[in-house]
């Protein structure tokens, strides 16, 4: 696999998030090392989706940083990149594009070096491969969701960042997304993700949301 | 480089696919420049001495037309999402899918401006720098183009701000690019306008890329 | 709280500044009024017509003055991400909208008995013109989003590509007017300034800097204001589900 | 009174001079009208938010640890 060093951390420290002006979460930290599997939990709009996207690098954080083996990752964007799969509410998937023209655009832009032989083992894992020339506006909403899933198998990254990853999947695909996860932490891998169905992982860390949802006061405060 | 080569690519491939683009910019092009005759008079001399300005004109608003979706539809399907994930600098994946949209709409421009500067009488003299102006300005309308398209992600009535934010933008390439022309139909060099033109186009290819890469990531935070 | 510096403080130092700018502003105001309409002499060659220069010229400066006002503030914005320059960014481009205008009315104006027209493509009014349409579309940008935070952030982005361009419109725009000026449009520009007609527009110069700074300060701060009630809504959808949270947001005395 | 009257006629240009001294004003005064007004609005909407929060919050935050 790619992973360099044995093991690597990723870790938040004093993380604060702002959307629209509301403070939605502060002070959150947390430390993950290969391996590990962290769960977000917390009510609607206690910012899980926030904290992913803030992980992959699409929200800068309001204040406090995050690390990458204690290295700030905000200097190195590129590098974070290609560290990270992110996985959010939207598939991304062309209409037009077959199945495995989508995959494969994905998986070259986030590794040019990407072979076809792990973009039909993805497919292949996914149950999608039978299904390679058929265009995406065929598919179903789980159909599409699994073409998503996908991209974490075609092109190889440490750090999977799963929003709600389960949405939309059948419970045979949960199954398999579940073993896909667990394979990819024996090798070294992260997992964060949040979810409202039950996706099981053995001896997965926890990160309660609301636990970090500012004080009334401080809520306010981004402009007060 | 690759990642550049891919989405070109894909872009190129989504636009064969779903079509029509560039077709109804060389459409919109073509009646548009043919309604003025009905309009200002089928007279030659009349025609032959507004030829220029008609067809850049026209150009411009033609390359304008498909602009909003340049980066709406991946705006809407979580695709901008990652490909501002892409262990890259956005700017160049901005640059792929501008050099993808001007190849699907620039180019036909070009290619139908000759035929429709027939049509208005230009003088023969005027049709190398014609191609010369179109070749250097409509890509830098495409770049421009962009950083309003990224501007107004997510906006209400987009499309229509679009034009009212990018069309005074225009304004300094449609003068260099009728200036040109008009110069070399009256047998005068046009070597100074077109070396503006190019420097423009110079200028806008790092600028236009840098401000929509930014105005991109504003859209996805 | 960490990088925001606190505005409410902002908010204190306007008001109190606020009562000298607008007291400058009135007393430079009438000084040049009564020195540009009573005591500065007609012009040899545009006769009374001149006096219109006194609001034209400084109309002209203002709405360059405040589109670079804008773009400043917009770079501070996006740079070091101060709140308070974004809102300044938007404070401005109404003023300086407002001012454009002004000076394209009155330059219209000028130029009908100077020009026997009421508008001629002039290099000067028509740079002015674009500069209105760049304004227009700021403003159209920063209204157009349902969050108020991204319509700043991308009205910034804006206001710095169109300064950047601003130079090279102004010389196209010169360029191709030099080209094309008709011959039956005397080029009548600005009458060499006599130190009578230097006084009047100095002092309406600065009083129009100093109002543009006054209504600056009220709107910066109303900015602040609205941004807090916003933060204080929000932060009542969240932490207070309820009939008293939802009627509070639902109403909004504009 | 003549002296007022060649005065406003300015030379013959007063149509043109004082239309473009009067613009100005109404513009001047038009910006400093609706601008103060939305100052008063929003200092009013800010006003009765606190006075509808009793206690919990309003001016107090500042105490508050942090």
């Amino acid at each position: 696999m790619t992973e360099g060093p044995l093991s690597s951390t990723f870790s938040a420290d004093g993380l604060a998030c702002v959307r629209g002006e509301r403070v939605v979460f502060a002070h959150l930290e947390f430390r993950l090392t290969s391996g590990e599997a962290l769960f977000l939990l917390g009510p609607n709009g206690s910012g899980k989706s926030s904290l992913l996207r803030l992980l992959a690098g699409l929200l800068k954080p309001a204040a406090g940083r995050l690390a990458w083996d204690g290295q700030p990752v905000a200097e190195d964007r590129e590098a974070h990149a290609a560290r990270i799969h992110y996985v959010g509410h939207h598939d991304a998937i062309k209409p037009v594009l077959s199945v495995l023209e989508n995959l494969r655009f994905w998986a070259r832009l986030h590794d040019p070096e990407a072979g076809d032989a792990r973009a039909q083992a993805a497919l292949e894992r996914f149950g999608l491969w039978h299904l390679r020339s058929i265009p995406g506006k065929l598919l179903s909403a789980g159909q599409k969701r699994r073409l998503n899933l996908s991209r974490l198998l075609a092109a190889p990254a440490p750090v999977w960042l799963l929003d709600e990853p389960s949405v939309a999947l059948d419970k045979a695909s949960v199954r398999t997304l579940e073993a896909v996860i667990a394979e990819h932490r024996a090798q070294g891998g992260m997992v964060v993700l949040s979810t409202h169905a039950d996706i099981d992982l053995p001896d997965a860390g926890t990160l309660y949301l609301d636990r970090f949802a500012p004080r009334p006061a401080e809520a306010a405060e981004a402009w007060i | 480089m690759n990642r550049l080569a891919e989405i070109i690519r894909r872009d190129l491939r989504l636009a064969l696919r779903q079509g029509s683009d560039s077709v109804m910019v060389v459409t919109f092009f073509v009646l548009t420049v043919v309604l003025f005759p009905f309009g200002l008079g089928p007279e030659a001399n009349l025609l032959e001495r507004t030829s220029a300005g008609v067809l850049w004109v026209t150009a411009l608003l033609a390359s304008m037309l498909s602009l909003d979706r340049l980066f709406l539809a991946d705006y809407e399907d979580g695709s901008l999402e990652l490909l501002a994930l892409t262990p890259t600098a956005l700017e160049l994946l901005v640059i792929g899918k501008v050099a993808a949209h001007w190849l699907t709409t620039g180019l036909p421009l070009i290619v139908a401006a000759p035929v429709l500067a027939v049509l208005l009488h230009m003088n023969a003299d005027g049709f190398a720098t014609l191609l010369f102006t179109m070749l250097l300005g409509t890509p830098t309308l495409s770049l421009i183009g962009a950083m309003g398209a990224a501007l107004v992600l997510g906006a209400r009535r987009g499309g229509v701000l679009l034009s009212l934010l990018v069309l005074p933008l225009y304004v300094p390439v449609l003068i260099f690019g009728v200036g040109a022309i008009d110069a070399a139909v009256q047998g005068l060099p046009a070597k100074a306008q077109l070396l503006l033109l190019g420097g423009m186009l110079v200028a806008a290819l790092p600028l236009a890329p840098w401000a929509a890469a930014a105005a991109l990531r504003q859209a996805l935070e | 709280m960490h990088r925001f510096a606190n505005p409410m403080r902002f908010v204190r130092l306007a008001a109190a500044i606020q009562p000298w700018t607008a007291g400058v502003t009135l007393i430079l105001l009438a000084l040049g009024l009564y020195f540009g309409l009573f005591d500065s002499p007609a012009d040899y060659q545009q006769g009374e017509s001149v006096r219109i220069m006194y609001v034209h010229v400084p109309s002209a400066w203002l709405a360059m003055a405040a589109y670079s006002t804008m773009a400043f503030a917009s770079g501070v914005g996006l740079v070091w991400k101060h709140p308070l320059a974004d809102l300044i960014a938007k404070a401005a481009s109404p003023i300086g909208a407002a001012f454009t205008f002004v000076c394209l009315v009155t330059g219209s104006l000028w130029g009908k008995p100077m020009w026997g027209t009421w508008w001629a493509w002039d290099a000067r009014l028509t740079s002015m013109l674009i500069l209105f349409f760049l304004y227009l579309g700021h403003m159209a940008l920063l209204n157009a989003f349902d969050d108020p935070t991204r319509g700043t952030k991308a009205a910034g982005i804006l206001a710095l590509a169109g300064f950047v361009n601003i130079p090279i419109i102004k010389f196209s725009v010169d360029w191709w007017n030099t080209l094309h000026q008709p011959a039956s449009v005397s080029k009548v520009g600005m009458p060499t300034i006599d130190p009578s007609m230097l006084l009047p527009l100095m002092l309406m110069g600065v009083a129009f800097t100093t109002f543009f700074v006054t209504v600056l300060l009220i709107r910066v701060r109303s900015e602040i204001l609205a941004a807090k009630v916003r933060a204080i809504r929000l932060n009542q959808i969240h932490s207070a589900p309820g009939a008293i949270s939802g009627e509070l947001v639902g109403e909004s005395p504009r | 009174m003549t002296s007022l009257a060649t005065y406003f006629s300015m030379g013959g240009y007063g149509g043109f001079v004082w239309p473009a001294y009067a613009l100005t004003a109404v513009v001047m005064v038009g910006l400093v009208v609706v601008t103060w007004r939305g100052l008063k609005a929003r200092e009013a909407e800010l006003k009765a938010l606190q006075e509808l929060m009793p206690g919990r919050r309003g001016r107090t935050h500042e105490a508050q640890d942090q």
